[in-house]
């Protein structure tokens, strides 16, 4: 299978051949910035802990030219990259200000550039263990069938079994399905929505007796959190769901559970 | 008797989802003699006879079967009845509402659904993952519910606040484009016969 | 050794859905003592490996399944399809990182990785390979995730610690991987992911 080529590569093929040569890849097969960094350590034969910076980078340079040549779009992963390479071997070449040295505590951007390989070609090697291993359902098969005594048996009383992604991925599936307006207020935005403070207020009453006002405020005392908190109580207060006190005056606002948490003795739906 | 193909018998009627028949062996296994897979048959069925194990091998409808002795049969079910419970979609769309939009009313969630959900409803109260929290204050005093202290235990949460929010799994596809690339199948894996290529 | 004891074993395993928990078994068959079933499942397996059939006893996901051996895949493969994954290079790091380092944030996978990796968490969450174990309590509240029971399932761990640990991967870093797994007689070509070329 081809990849859609664009127009203008047949004009780069001579250098797109030297390239290939040089580095006998295959441009799509990068993961990432540290796949290809990785790549060409081995590729000139260098120590992972002792690598020439100044190589590493040039290489590593033109290759994202080459990239831009081909019209492949370089991530900006790459880009981040580019800059962290540039930057340790400006450092490089700067003297070391021996006055500095004393106090100089802060990482060396070139030691964690290796320590960060280290764990990057630990993993990826991982991976391939991983991938090598016998795999269910492609070497390996379970029964499939079905006993027919099976079939008539229903299972009546037993634990329950779902992921909590399942859960938000039910949420999502069914959010596309209905129509935006039903769903007011789970647009997406930085807002705090009422809902999700109704929530924190009732999951704070499952774990206490009694909640102050200045509990719920006091992480984030912003305005909007203290105004959407106030809401969400009135709201929670007038589904009688919650009971507010105030100490005094100009004392504290405490709220307690309208309903007792262990409630429900209740005619069924 | 042959014995990698006796292995080789049992691992393809094992495998399969329904009895196999001895021309279908046949046709699979074209390498081996009809008469030899014919007799590596009924000495498997001698074979699992004899060990007395927990299933025969048995011809069954034309075609052959490993069976669980009908002896077993009562502990089989046992594991049946009260195996685990795995959940419906209604029940987890049900939920989730519940969960994002609590405190709510049945027909606020049969609005969202567009349909009755007072039958998923029951279960989820039965099986103690939503409670009622009280009764809203507008005419006909609908009850009002929420998720329960079960519904945080079974999901593994500290709280309701550690659900995570829509706007945290949506995040999850917002990536650049080079690593959409990265997930195409340029070149089906010949060398299998596949039916569902999930390529991640 | 009980032999009923064995059989009754080998029937519940050989009907359920997925592999049975040795404590789900002892739950299941009360009138037996734990020690008992647990030394009669090691010597099941023990012997079905002995007798060199189309199937054995493995213990995967902390839970005990028949499965197919290995080396009979290029017969079984001629009659079902195969429902692998497809792994991806990236899905495959993503995983080990995810595996090795859970509980584990996006943004730490993503730090080792170099590259963002929401498109990739996410089919890894769709598949079930991953899941969110919660949300980590530092500013800003990131989920975290872990690896699932259908991981250790589909590449036939027995759970965690028995992942190959991460020196004896440097170790063996000079042979190929598909060797590193002595017991398994794979085909190399069929069980390493296939690279995508881009054909120029």
């Amino acid at each position: 299978m081809t990849a859609e080529a664009p127009a203008h590569r047949e004009e780069h093929l001579p250098l797109l051949d030297g390239l290939r040569d040089q580095y006998s890849v295959h441009l799509d097969k990068f993961d990432g910035p540290m796949d290809l960094l990785l790549h060409l350590i081995k590729k000139n034969e260098l120590d992972i802990c002792d690598i020439s910076i100044a190589v590493i980078t040039r290489q590593y340079l033109e290759f994202i030219k080459l990239m831009k040549v081909l019209n492949l779009e370089v991530a900006g992963d790459f880009l981040v990259m580019a800059a962290t390479l540039l930057q340790i071997k400006s450092r490089q070449l700067l003297p070391l200000d021996t006055e500095d040295e004393p106090e100089a505590e802060e990482i060396d951007p070139r030691e964690e550039l290796v320590r960060r390989l280290l764990a990057y070609q630990q993993y990826k090697e991982a991976g391939m263990v991983i991938g090598a291993r016998a795999m269910l359902g492609r070497e390996v098969f379970a029964r499939t069938a079905t006993e027919p005594l099976l079939a008539a048996a229903q299972n009546v009383e037993g634990p329950l079994e779902v992921s909590l992604f399942e859960l938000v991925d039910a949420f999502r599936a069914l959010l596309q399905r209905i129509p935006a307006e039903s769903f007011h207020d789970v647009a997406p935005g930085d807002s705090l929505s009422m809902a999700d403070c109704i929530n924190e207020i009732l999951s704070l009453l499952q774990e206490q007796d009694t909640v102050q006002f200045d509990d719920l405020v006091s992480d984030e005392p912003t305005r909007e959190r203290i105004i959407v908190t106030f809401l969400a109580l009135l709201e929670l207060c007038r589904l009688k769901l919650i009971r507010i006190f105030q100490g005094g005056g100009h004392g504290s606002i405490w709220f307690i559970p309208a309903v007792p948490a262990d409630t429900p003795e209740v005619d069924a739906p | 008797m042959n014995p990698e193909l006796s292995a080789i018998l049992e691992s393809l009627i094992f495998t399969a989802e329904s009895a196999l028949s001895t021309d279908r062996l046949c046709e699979l296994l074209d390498e081996f003699d009809r008469d030899e897979i014919k007799s590596a048959l009924s000495e498997l069925v001698d074979y699992h006879q004899g060990r007395g194990g927990g299933f025969d091998l048995v011809e069954v409808a034309g075609g052959w079967q490993f069976r669980t002795r009908p002896v077993f049969h009562r502990f089989i079910t046992r594991h049946i009845k009260t195996r685990a419970f795995k959940f419906s979609q209604s029940a987890l769309e049900t939920l989730a509402i519940i969960a994002y939009r609590q405190p709510v009313t049945r027909a606020e969630v049969e609005h969202l659904r567009g349909v009755d959900c007072g039958g998923v409803l029951k279960t989820l109260l039965e099986k103690h993952l939503v409670r009622i929290l009280g009764k809203k204050d507008i005419p006909g005093r609908p009850l009002i519910y929420g998720t329960s202290k079960e519904f945080l235990e079974i999901f593994g949460l500290k709280d309701l606040k550690s659900l995570p929010t829509l706007r945290e799994i949506q995040a999850l596809d917002e990536q650049p484009s080079y690593e959409r690339q990265e997930e195409l199948q340029l070149e089906p894996e010949k060398s299998l016969p596949v039916e569902s290529q999930l390529s991640l």
